[in-house]
């Protein structure tokens, strides 16, 4: 189970160490991945074959801060910042690289020419003509062969290698500068208790809360809780005007309401430091 | 059986301050018609002949028992609460027809309980098909057979609450036999409640409860109050009278987590269009604050109305009106304006 | 949290509005003038209980002008002294209704149905 | 090898779902076995049914699980982003400039997409770049400032894209922007407000008696004291609702939204003493249209503002700048004001002006309570996911809506027994 690390891109232009930046994934092996390990993100780019809706998108998948940190600091997955990242990559790109990305994109082509070749002879021959390549038919099939663009960059992997992103303090820095500019720093310490007990976790402002959680993958499960923003344990009042909205909301969707409360003095908190709370209405009054 | 009222004539005055709609008839060339016109007019008074009594307790519980006062309160512009129904007071009635001591027709509160009663056994049904379907799975069942059985299932509970529709039952409890009197009469256990705002509308702006507005502010936020103590009244009075004087009928808002309902005319006439949230012009919430409450309002049909009170004089001024008993100019330092916040759909959105 | 005010408010609304039975007023032994109403429902207030039993409400006064003072520390102390799953919190507001909303200590798992 | 195309020839049933699909459910539902219709590859899921409620331990649970995520991975791998040679379009970025050009510019995105320069180089904003690329329209390259030809310009990817994003804010931009450029809509950055104000040709100038009414009238606003006081009801007599109703309403004042043209403008006036000129709009948008000009674009029907709800330095607008932005606002005059008051504006292009047969005074004031005058659209990034929601001005304090029995329907059948009434009652008394 235990791979490789998942590099997770932090996007934030160059040099921005007062901005977080926004953590994405590019590989859809690497997708997978963190679909088993319980990570479902959110696929933010458009997908080629329907490029006009938004309910099916493709790569790249976007993680909550809260998802990515986690899986930095358990180990799983490491950081790569920067625009400087690409920008060197291409400054430093030797013309012997330049050939073999070319070279590449010819065998690309070369495999799609004998592919379509061999199927074209399949036609001809059912047709029952000869099965002699035309030079009209050899230019049309120059003219279909497809270049892609790729989701993932050979550019970054190489420069990811040369630099070693994952050493130990940049990935430190890093988190630091991704939790000291997120909202509401208790979060995270939610986000880690529920992890904890195996919830699939989405974010869930359009449902009225911090988090949505499905007990198991979200295409096969639906969601139990709307998690509500951390509170502080001690000093913040529930809002019971938020509770009650909350309870209604809940009722119609088969959801609870959860308040989670982080305790103050725990700077380093583990998971024992937040208390849950279900809410839901009671059916009278 | 009652005589049946139509509503607009039960419900004929928007306010429980009366115009003088009596007048005599105006005549022009009979100048002995307007000797008795203008007898009438200084003879008549908007003022009710005794205002309506007021209790209040534990600082802000403001109740009015007596019935015909709780009625006139109601049925004038649907001030306050029946603390034991939803809004008009029907306590009495119900209690007596669920005792079988009455021959009412049901109350609209004792139908909802019974439907919920329906509705919580069906539910129950449903889980323990649940149950089945599970241990089906486990055997290895094939999908679509479970579907099939799914179906027929549901199909069964459909026909079942068609047959329950109309079935009632009268439930009697030991304490019941406390809310007689010694002359086994029922006891008037119910009272009105005014929100505090209803309680200054109705002192302050028309003299209709039986209580000095200084005295009545006094018990809400204290004798001496700083501004801190009185601001989050202030903002809400200034958005209730600010609704309440261009004609809507505001009520509370708690059951869909918001501060007032804006009915036209009143919950008879028309359900609630609008649900307002009284803010600070510079407030700013968390956004799960706004999208859950517009998300139930939503699920309502209402609009979500962000209402904003913005103090327009400085603090000191406001407390100097304050004490020295200038509601008028304290209220009048608040300027409100409004958002409508609607979800917005982009794909319904492109023609 | 001091809730003596709204104790009789929510005591005769379920007695008298909810029709529960044996409707009692308890002080709690935890910091503050802290009291819970008990009573019995008139019926399984939801399905995923196993019986008709004893249930505990908390009154909580909604003020439309202060803000609240019902933290999560003092809900926890609640659940503690009471020893129960879960409590009512009943919510009264300021025109004198009274609304009901079921508190869960942890994470607790929407009804099926 | 299968391979991904430009534009697909959609399920007109399957299409219809998809564009509902932003009117946000309870959750977030998705079901690639429908996406999958639409790839040409045909890929064959089973039909399943329903989510369940959470994981119970059976093989066939774990089947469907496996089943669905097949159809989600499969869709993603089996659409690749690209182009064949024939409709090879190049585009090179430059990092000087953060834009990227087209030397050959061809095909139907130019309608709404890019500026073409004197020599007919097509220039991109990079947002247009971006979304460009991911749909396979065009083919990103790196221009290299040192060099002339393009040949050693190396090819870009998406990530490679993603990571010259200059800030997190740019990024999140560029996902709004995509989102309606998938939905069809044309969108635009919003000019800064200084250039906006010189593309501000008037319609109709205001007449300088106009603006000053306009002026006079926010003046008197401000100033009007209430005559209001507790003793009045000694004193005077009220002989209808209504006058009961007046005293009242002059205590709390509220705030007066523009509702003409000359209104609009007499704020505008206002606005440009004032000289504000902090948050302004991240997008201007119009609904799709094929008749679009890029270069005589007119008035955008909605104007956008991007924010990220979870980082430290968002703030859901307070009052003061929801009105500030609306003094900004530059959007079509229909989408402003309510149709009854908009009447003198002159007709949109290409739309007949309908012909609008004359309503009750109750319904049309429903209408504008209901509808509002200026609005402009929030886009809220949450993670990825986009919450859309317009702000409107409202303006309650403008109308009266106390009952007139005059008005009413349901007191109109009434009416005739009017006198009869009120006399039952002071019998009654």
């Amino acid at each position: 189970m235990s791979g490789a690390k998942i590099p997770i891109n932090l996007i934030r232009g160059s040099d921005n160490e007062r901005c977080g930046g926004i953590a994405m994934v590019f590989n859809i092996d690497h997708i997978r991945e963190l679909r088993n390990l319980g990570f479902a993100g959110i696929l933010a780019g458009t997908l080629p074959s329907a490029a006009q809706q938004n309910a099916f998108l493709s790569v790249p998948l976007r993680l909550m801060a809260e998802e990515a940190l986690w899986l930095v600091e358990n180990g799983r997955a490491f950081f790569i910042a920067g625009s400087e990242v690409v920008i060197a990559a291409i400054q430093t790109l030797s013309l012997q690289e330049m050939k073999l990305a070319e070279r590449k994109l010819d065998n690309f082509f070369a495999e799609q020419r004998a592919f379509k070749q061999v199927r074209h002879q399949e036609k001809l021959q059912q047709l029952g003509l000869s099965s002699e390549m035309s030079r009209t038919s050899e230019s049309l099939l120059e003219s279909s062969l497809f270049v892609e663009t790729p989701n993932s960059s050979d550019l970054i992997a190489r420069r990811v290698k040369a630099n070693q992103f994952d050493c130990p303090e940049i990935q430190r820095a890093l988190c630091g500068q991704l939790r000291r500019n997120c909202k509401n720093p208790g979060d995270y310490y939610v986000y880690k208790a529920l992890k904890c007990d195996g919830y699939y976790l989405s974010p869930g402002a359009r449902f009225g809360g911090r988090f949505i959680a499905y007990p198991g993958d979200p295409l096969r499960y639906h969601s139990h809780m709307t998690v509500q923003p951390a509170l502080n344990y001690q000093n913040d009042p529930l809002d019971l005007l938020q509770v009650v909205s909350g309870g209604r909301l809940g009722t119609g969707v088969k959801k609870l309401w959860v308040v989670a409360g982080v305790r103050a003095q725990v700077e380093a908190a583990t998971e024992e430091a937040v208390s849950f709370f279900s809410i839901e209405w009671a059916g009278f009054g | 059986m009652p005589k049946y009222i139509p509503n607009a004539k039960q419900y004929k005055h928007p306010l429980p301050i009366h115009p003088l709609d009596n007048l005599p008839p105006l005549i022009s060339h009979n100048p002995l018609s307007w000797v008795y016109w203008l007898y009438k007019y200084l003879s008549s008074t908007n003022q009710l002949a005794v205002n309506i009594h007021v209790e209040l307790s534990s600082g802000k519980h403001i109740t009015v028992a007596d019935p015909n006062e709780m009625l006139y309160l109601w049925r004038n512009g649907f001030f306050g609460t029946a603390q034991l129904s939803r809004s008009e007071p029907t306590w009495r009635q119900r209690t007596l027809a669920r005792l079988g001591e009455e021959d009412s027709p049901q109350a609209l509160e004792h139908v909802t309980q019974q439907r919920r009663l329906q509705r919580l056994e069906f539910k129950r049904q449903r889980a323990s098909f649940e149950e089945t379907k599970l241990s089906l799975r486990r055997q290895g069942v094939d999908e679509s057979e479970i579907l099939q059985q799914e179906r027929d299932f549901l199909k069964s509970l459909r026909d079942r609450e068609i047959q329950l529709q109309g079935q009632n039952a009268v439930s009697l409890r030991d304490s019941d036999i406390e809310l007689f009197d010694n002359e086994d009469k029922l006891k008037e256990l119910e009272v009105l409640e005014l929100m505090p705002v209803e309680a200054v509308f109705l002192t302050f702006a028309l003299p209709v409860l039986d209580m000095p507005i200084a005295s009545l502010l006094a018990s809400l936020c204290g004798s001496r109050p700083t501004y801190d103590e009185i601001h989050e009244l202030c903002i809400k009075y200034a958005a209730y009278h600010h609704y309440r004087s261009h004609g809507w009928c505001v009520r509370s808002g708690i059951k869909f987590g918001c501060h007032y309902l804006l009915y036209k005319r009143g919950p008879p006439f028309h359900h609630a269009e609008y649900g307002v949230m009284v803010l600070n012009s510079e407030d700013s919430m968390d956004y799960t604050f706004y999208s859950s409450i517009a998300r139930v309002l939503g699920g309502a049909k209402k609009s979500f109305i962000l209402c904003y009170v913005e103090l327009c004089e400085s603090q000191d001024t406001v407390l100097r009106h304050w004490n020295a008993g200038r509601f008028d100019r304290v209220f009048g330092s608040y300027k409100v304006g409004e958002i409508m916040y609607r979800r917005w759909v982009p794909g319904k959105n492109r023609d | 949290m001091n809730n003596s005010s709204i104790l009789d408010l929510v005591k005769t609304n379920l007695a008298q509005q909810q029709l529960w039975d044996s409707v009692e007023i308890l002080k709690l032994d935890v910091p503050g003038e802290c009291w819970v109403v008990s009573g019995m429902p008139p019926h399984k207030l939801s399905n995923d209980d196993k019986e008709l039993e004893r249930e505990w409400i908390l009154p909580v006064d909604l003020q439309q002008y202060r803000s609240g003072n019902l933290t999560l520390e003092i809900a926890d102390g609640v659940f503690t002294t009471l020893g129960c799953r879960r409590i009512v919190l009943g919510i009264a507001n300021d025109d004198g209704t009274v609304v009901y909303y079921f508190m869960y200590k942890g994470l607790h798992k929407p009804k099926k149905n | 090898m299968s391979v991904g195309v430009i534009e697909v020839v959609e399920d007109s049933a399957v299409r219809s779902a998809l564009v509902d699909s932003d009117a946000e459910g309870d959750e977030l539902s998705q079901d690639w076995s429908h996406i999958a219709k639409l790839s040409k590859s045909q890929v064959v899921v089973p039909k399943r049914g329903e989510k369940d409620y959470g994981p119970d331990g059976t093989d066939a649970q774990e089947l469907l699980l496996y089943k669905a995520r097949k159809a989600m991975f499969d869709s993603l791998s089996d659409a690749a982003r690209g182009t064949v040679i024939k409709n090879l379009t190049h585009a090179f970025y430059v990092p000087e400039l953060h834009s990227a050009f087209v030397p050959k510019p061809k095909g139907s995105f130019m309608h709404t997409i890019g500026k073409v320069d004197r020599k007919g180089v097509c220039w991109l904003t990079f947002h247009e770049l971006v979304y460009l690329a991911e749909r396979g329209t065009i083919t990103p390259y790196f221009k290299h400032s040192e060099r002339q030809d393009h040949d050693l310009d190396p090819s870009l990817s998406i990530e490679d894209l993603y990571m010259l994003f200059k800030s997190p804010q740019e990024a999140d931009e560029f996902a709004v922007y995509a989102h309606l450029k998938r939905l069809g809509f044309i969108v635009m950055n919003s000019q800064p407000r200084q250039e906006m104000t010189h593309r501000e040709v008037p319609k109709a100038i205001p007449s300088l008696f106009q603006s000053f009414r306009s002026l006079a009238r926010r003046q008197f606003d401000i100033f009007r004291t209430p005559t209001y006081h507790p003793l009045q009801f000694h004193l005077m007599r009220y002989t209808s609702s209504g006058q009961i109703y007046d005293a009242l309403s002059k205590l709390i004042p509220h705030y007066v939204a523009p509702k003409t043209i000359q209104d609009l403008q007499g704020e505008k006036l206002l606005t440009l003493k004032e000289g504000d000129s902090s948050r302004s709009f991240t997008f201007d948008v119009w609904k799709p249209q094929g008749s679009f000009k890029k270069k005589a674009p007119g008035w955008p029907d909605f104007q956008v503002l991007v924010v990220n709800k979870n980082t430290k330095d968002y703030k859901f607008p307070t009052y003061s700048e929801m009105k500030l932005l609306f003094k900004n606002l530059n959007t079509k005059v229909d989408s402003l004001v309510p149709e009854s008051l908009s009447g003198k504006t002159p007709p949109e292009k290409g739309k007949a002006q309908r012909q609008s047969k004359p309503v009750a005074p109750h319904v049309e004031q429903q209408r504008r309570l209901k509808k509002g005058y200026r609005s402009f659209i929030l886009a809220l990034m949450d993670d990825g996911l986009i919450s859309f929601v317009r702000l409107t001005e409202s303006d309650f304090g403008s109308e009266k809506v106390w009952f007139d029995p005059k008005r009413s329907p349901i007191i109109k059948s009434n009416s005739r027994n009017k006198r009869k009434t009120s006399s039952d009652r002071s019998a009654g008394k």
